[in-house]
């Protein structure tokens, strides 16, 4: 089996809005899948529910095998499922250094006790999260920015750090929602190397993305929703030419570098 | 911790040490006894606003828990005061647990609302005497004095020392706290809940805990007042009070521990010192607050830490103004 | 229970219950352009009765009451010139401190000026009471609850139909967005203070002549009427109305609880249902979730 | 912007040391060391109106002395205290006076649950206090260094039930504010009703803040009482007589000494009429036989007042007189050591007061019975004795 996630029949309505209508797909271990869409397609509630911020309505999430429906944020990314954000969700209040210390906190145990006496075990596990951020910003070419406030950073890098973090909580799946969005083209070309960086360390990768430059760039496949419901999924040369996939984005509009936020 | 936290803590000592023999006088060192006993209450409480991001309105409910709890059992129960203060923190948390479990899913003015809530309940009951142990009103006195280890605290001088050991204890566990995974993951809550869930923080466990913690605070205040003034009314413990505590967390500068001891040491002494000013005082109280919130936005020790540099890069945007955050939730 | 005793608390309750709707409603109003609970709002209900006792001594009441609306109305504005409009980049927690210092600033004040003592205030007709299946009325408490419905229904038509009573409800939706397209959100800030002001002072003025107002009773309905305005969801007029009502039918009704001391235990009793309410739906009666998690401290 | 904030912030902070440095230097220079006697008064907060005729009539006692030259050939020096009707503002203002002013006797506070949140201290310094608060408690059990001018809650509750038995009165109702004063009258109420068989149909309460009192009043109503007495020394003790004619409740209506004060009549307008109460002979003196021994006094005391500061005299500033000239007879006698002081205080007899002729002994520290009472009652807004 060489499936990490399967996803199936996955239902989620607000109220009397159907944000997904049975949705139902799989992504293979190692690749790098796209979903793209047209506004309100789903995309992000589909990540919300996959890293456990929403119960679905209906349906259900396999996670290697195992299902995670309806698990709690912090067990799912325990797991090994960590995620962006499309409007950044830097911890502003924090350095680019703390920021990614925080994605190790899955991965490590000190507690309120153990940390108020300052027990060796805690100073320890302390200096050791402190040293593996500080190589993921390596790995993320960061290591300059460390300690300054994250929030003074420039949009671009702000979009690394929050990667970086997100890869500190050591995820087998990464979930990048937007990475491109408000960075200009020769960022998006970083960002765009930065994904496939990253997945050839071995970690899977969905991304949902407006910039069709990139998703073509990078992706192995990519899957198409529109209104919460699958419409296409295959190799990008393929869905290009998917006339359902044309029907949908020119009844709204082309997709085009630097869509609009929504 | 840090060699600033570090320099801090051996300044306070060195101050500490000091004061008493620059003040010829006992009464000022009751001040200084006041400013600990509602340190004790303003750190956790900063951990649970700052770090956090959380607020609460009814902490005096806690003051009031641990002041009465040790009262009753030392007065009308015959237990020693030591005992009757573990008693008091003990039933603390557990009414933290009980009231936080519920209530810590609520957010913001609905938060401060459901926590004033908490507050006002107790203080009513204390008033009402449900069960005919609290005195009513009118409260009830005769509540024996501290000893430590075998030393009778029954000189401004002797409190003063032990509150501020105390202080002092609680602050090096408070900053190891904040100063480790544990105090990183209650700031990821304030920067952002979202991001903090999805990095895999527990949010709910850790608000709770955090809120546990200063409830235990809290209790212990409450004990410490009860046995230095020898008198327990509700008439102390009312929303002003819960109000007055979280004006000296804010007024110092929440997002710091620091901030928190700094708060309650300048507001305990100017509030005393605005006393002289008889009919002007409310005024002035009112006057130098809003001073203070114009000047510094994000608290007196905090900006002015800022303004000497020293916090430049770590503190620009722990005062992310509130249009920001507004925007970019309203927007997404 | 009989008819006549059930009448006479629920007027009781209504007559209560009406003047923290309208410090909820000043809360509101306040807290959909800024996002902040101004906790000054109970010294303009304080200021709103001091003035009018002040001024009914020169004048017939039917002309104190409109000046001293206004003048409130200028506390409110200047209030938010000096004190407010210098802090609006700062977070709502610090907001929030300044407008406790600004409720002391003119708690302050108002001792200076009139003093410690409390002040009565004439009913605004016959202090006669009114029997109604039993239940004695004043006729000040329909004064009370029509000046609540007029309030109110003025409130929605401004919201509703004029230019700037729309810019407001903007600003209250989304803030950004109503810069970009042109509103001046300072000055719907502004206009916020002032209206907030004017209906404090309003439901000041109303309660004075069957209480009585002296320079320190504004606390008292600023926590009620926040108790109001959270418990009918934040931000929402009907709320406000709503949760009023219920609070001062609460109390009322808590205090006849038929055991001894029930009333030491009224104000605990309304709280404990809030909060019992408040841990069921986060976002009080007619509150929206999404509302509730826009402000951080 | 901030630059002048922080400017004004400066300018303002120094100029109040300044001012609240001149205040002590502005003291005038006698030949010899002044007699220094604490006072702490709610002078601002919710008990304001306490502890601002308080404030004023000892301060205007003050000064008297000290234009007449002063005690002995000391100067008076009172320090006054705010407490803001707060216990831990008293606790610090207290502890201010005795250790950094070293007054030799304090007087205050305002409030019974201030009171009770300093008798330690008085006890622990060995410092006299005399209390201008009513709670029995205060002084029952006598309390070595504690004692206290007003009336005994006990007596007014004594006068009042004498009153009503005269009357034949047996079913009384009962609503009390919830402070420290209010509880404490609550429970002599309900202590002395067995010793009067006295039965109390309704025992009702109400906040400090609170402004309608309808539904404890139609319970009360419908417990079919004969009288009603209301226990407070808030604001609200208006709202309860305007309410209780309201709704209709015709049984006549007892307050609490705490009614002493003209301004509870005006605010509560046509509604106060025939309310009684008992009170010290300070609200009535022009009635006063003229050998009574208050008298004279009664009548400077007021018209001193009432000149000075242009405003109605109340009991409670006639606590605070007392207070003070309890305290200064005894500088007088004995100098400012404050065992002397307590002791002299502990043996003074038939001391004319305004509250009455006190006679303290080692088992009384109130000094007086319910014969301080008249019962008052009001009359076209004012107040008038009831002639019995």
């Amino acid at each position: 089996m060489d499936n990490i996630l399967r996803v199936e029949s996955l239902r989620k309505n607000f109220g009397g809005v159907v944000a997904l209508d049975g949705l139902t797909f799989e992504v293979q271990k190692g690749a790098i899948k796209s979903i793209i869409g047209p506004n309100g397609a789903g995309k992000t509630t589909l990540f919300n529910i996959i890293s456990g911020m929403y119960r679905p309505s209906s349906g259900g999430v396999w996670f290697l095998g195992e299902s995670i429906t309806g698990s709690p944020p912090y067990v799912t990314a325990k797991r090994g499922i960590s995620r962006t954000f499309q409007n950044l969700q830097l911890f502003a209040n924090m350095t680019v250094r703390e920021n990614v210390m925080v994605g190790r906190h899955c991965r490590t145990k000190t507690g309120f006790l153990r940390s108020a006496l300052r027990l060796p075990g805690a100073a320890k596990e302390e200096k050791r999260t402190a040293a593996e951020a500080m190589d993921i910003l390596r790995f993320v070419g960061l290591e300059e920015s460390a300690q300054r406030g994250a929030s003074t950073l420039p949009f671009g890098k702000q979009r690394v750090v929050e990667m970086a973090r997100a890869l500190a909580t050591d995820p087998k799946l990464l979930l990048l929602d937007e990475p491109a969005s408000g960075l200009n083209l020769r960022e998006t070309e970083e960002i765009g190397r930065l994904i496939q960086k990253i997945r050839d360390t071995g970690k899977t990768i969905i991304v949902v993305e407006h910039d069709m430059s990139l998703v073509m760039a990078i992706s192995e496949e990519v899957l198409v929703l529109d209104h919460g419901r699958r419409i296409a999924e295959g190799p990008p040369r393929s869905i290009q030419k998917h006339p359902e996939v044309l029907r949908v984005y020119l009844g709204e509009e082309i997709p085009h570098a630097q869509s609009p936020e929504s | 911790m840090g060699k600033k936290n570090l320099f801090g803590l051996a300044s306070l000592v060195v101050v500490l040490l000091v004061v008493p023999h620059l003040l010829g006088n006992p009464y000022y060192l009751g001040v200084l006894v006041w400013c600990g006993i509602y340190g004790l209450v303003c750190m956790g409480l900063s951990l649970f606003m700052g770090y956090c991001g959380q607020i609460s309105l009814g902490h005096a409910g806690f003051c009031a828990l641990g002041a009465y709890i040790s009262g009753i059992l030392t007065t009308r129960f015959g237990f020693s005061p030591w005992p009757a203060l573990g008693v008091a923190m003990l039933a603390s948390l557990l009414v933290a647990f009980v009231v936080g479990l519920p209530t810590l899913r609520l957010k913001g003015h609905y938060l401060a609302m459901a926590t004033l809530g908490f507050g006002m309940i107790i203080f009513v009951a204390a008033g009402g005497d449900p069960f005919g142990l609290t005195g009513g009103p009118s409260g009830f006195w005769g509540i024996p004095k501290l000893s430590v280890f075998g030393v009778v605290l029954d000189s401004e001088v002797k409190w003063y020392y032990f509150v501020w050991a105390v202080v002092l204890v609680c602050l090096v566990a408070l900053l190891n706290i904040v100063h480790s995974r544990v105090g990183r993951a209650l700031r990821s809550i304030h920067g952002g809940e979202p991001a903090a869930k999805a990095m895999g923080v527990h949010t709910a466990r850790y608000k709770t805990q955090t809120f546990l913690l200063s409830a235990a605070l809290g209790s212990l205040a409450g004990s410490f007042y009860a046995h230095y003034v020898g008198f327990v009314n509700p008439h102390p413990f009312g929303l002003n009070f819960s109000i007055h505590l979280l004006t000296m967390v804010v007024v110092g500068g929440m997002t710091n521990l620091w901030g928190a001891i700094a708060g309650t040491a300048l507001l305990t002494i100017l509030t005393r010192y605005f006393r002289v000013f008889m009919d002007w005082g409310v005024f002035f109280d009112g006057f130098i607050l809003v001073i203070i919130m114009l000047v510094f936005p994000e608290g007196l020790f905090v900006g002015a830490a800022r303004r000497l540099g020293g916090f430049v890069s770590r503190k620009r945007s722990t005062g992310v103004p509130g249009q920001a955050s507004r925007q970019a939730a309203g927007g997404g | 229970m009989e008819l006549s005793t059930i009448l006479q608390y629920a007027f009781a309750g209504i007559k209560i219950g009406s003047i923290y709707a309208m410090v909820a409603l000043g809360f509101n109003i306040i807290y959909n352009t800024t996002g902040i609970i101004n906790l000054a709002q109970g010294e303009f209900v304080m200021l709103g009765g001091m003035f009018t006792v002040t001024l009914a001594k020169l004048m017939p009441l039917g002309l104190a009451f409109p000046i001293a609306v206004l003048a409130v109305a200028i506390v409110g504005c200047l209030f938010e010139r000096a004190a407010i409009w210098p802090a609006r980049r700062s977070s709502v927690i610090t907001l929030i401190m300044i407008t406790i210092g600004g409720s002391f600033l003119l708690k302050g004040a108002a001792m200076q000026v009139w003093g410690k003592n409390s002040f009565p205030l004439r009913p605004f007709s016959s202090e006669k009471p009114i029997n109604i299946l039993g239940a004695w009325v004043q006729p000040q408490v329909f004064w009370i609850i029509g000046v609540l419905a007029v309030v109110m229904i003025l409130l929605t038509l401004f919201f509703r139909f004029t230019l700037t009573g729309k810019a407001m409800r903007a600003c209250a939706a989304n803030r950004a967005a109503a810069t970009l397209s042109g509103i001046s959100v300072d000055r719907m800030v502004l206009l916020s203070f002032a209206l907030s002001a004017g209906i404090g002072a309003i439901a000041g003025i109303v309660i004075t002549p069957v209480t009585l107002v002296d320079y320190g009773c504004g606390s008292m309905y600023a926590l009620k009427g926040f108790a109001a305005a959270v418990l009918g969801g934040l931000g929402v007029s009907a709320g406000a109305v709503v949760g009023g009502l219920t609070i001062g039918l609460m109390e009322c009704f808590g205090a006849a609880l038929p055991f001894q001391g029930a009333s030491s235990y009224k104000d605990g009793f309304a709280l404990l249902i809030l909060f019992v309410f408040l841990c069921a739906k986060p976002s009080g009666i007619l509150g929206r979730a999404a509302i509730s998690e826009l402000k951080k401290f | 912007m901030k630059r002048i904030c922080i400017g004004m912030t400066a300018l303002v902070l120094t100029a109040m040391l300044v001012v609240t440095g001149c205040k002590k230097e502005k003291e005038e220079e006698l030949a010899l060391a002044p007699y220094k006697v604490g006072a702490v008064f709610a002078v601002t907060g919710p008990a304001s109106w306490l502890g601002e005729p308080e404030k004023n009539t000892a301060e205007m006692i003050a000064k008297q002395i000290n234009d007449a030259g002063g005690i002995n050939g000391h100067p008076l020096e009172l320090i006054v205290e705010d407490t803001t009707g707060e216990e831990t503002a008293t606790v610090n203002a207290m502890k201010k006076l005795v250790d950094k002013d070293g007054v030799c006797a304090v007087i205050g506070p305002s409030r019974s649950g201030t009171s009770m949140a300093i008798i330690n201290i008085a006890e622990d310094k060995k410092v006299p206090l005399v209390s201008c608060a009513a709670a029995a408690a205060i002084v029952v059990p006598v309390k070595k260094w504690v004692f206290k001018v007003p009336q005994m809650d006990s007596d007014c509750v004594r006068r009042i039930y004498d009153y009503m038995k005269e009357k034949g009165w047996t079913k009384a109702a009962i609503i009390t504010g919830t402070t420290g004063f209010g509880a404490a009258g609550r429970d002599q109420l309900i202590k002395l009703a067995k010793e009067y068989n006295m039965e109390i149909v309704a025992d009702e309460t109400y906040g400090p803040k609170d402004t309608d009192m309808t539904v404890q009043l139609t319970k009360i109503k419908a417990a079919n009482a004969q009288a009603l007495i209301n226990w407070s020394i808030v604001p609200g003790q208006s709202t309860v007589i305007k309410n209780a004619r309201q709704l209709g409740l015709t049984i006549p209506l007892f307050q609490s000494h705490g009614f002493g004060n003209i301004e509870y009549v005006k605010a509560a307008g046509a509604a106060a009429e025939g309310v009684l109460f008992p009170a010290g002979a300070l609200l009535g003196p022009e009635g006063l036989p003229d050998d009574d021994p208050q008298k004279k006094l009664l009548l400077q005391y007021k018209n001193d007042y009432e000149t000075k500061y242009s405003d109605a005299v109340s009991t409670f500033g006639g606590h605070a007189y007392d207070a003070l000239t309890l305290v200064v007879k005894a500088l007088k006698a004995v100098g400012d050591d404050r065992a002397k002081i307590r002791d002299h205080i502990e043996n003074t007899t038939g001391f004319v007061g305004t509250a009455g002729v006190f006679n303290y002994s080692p088992q009384d520290h109130c000094g007086l019975d319910k014969t301080a009472f008249v019962m008052y009652t009001v009359k076209a807004g004012k107040f008038v004795p009831v002639e019995e």
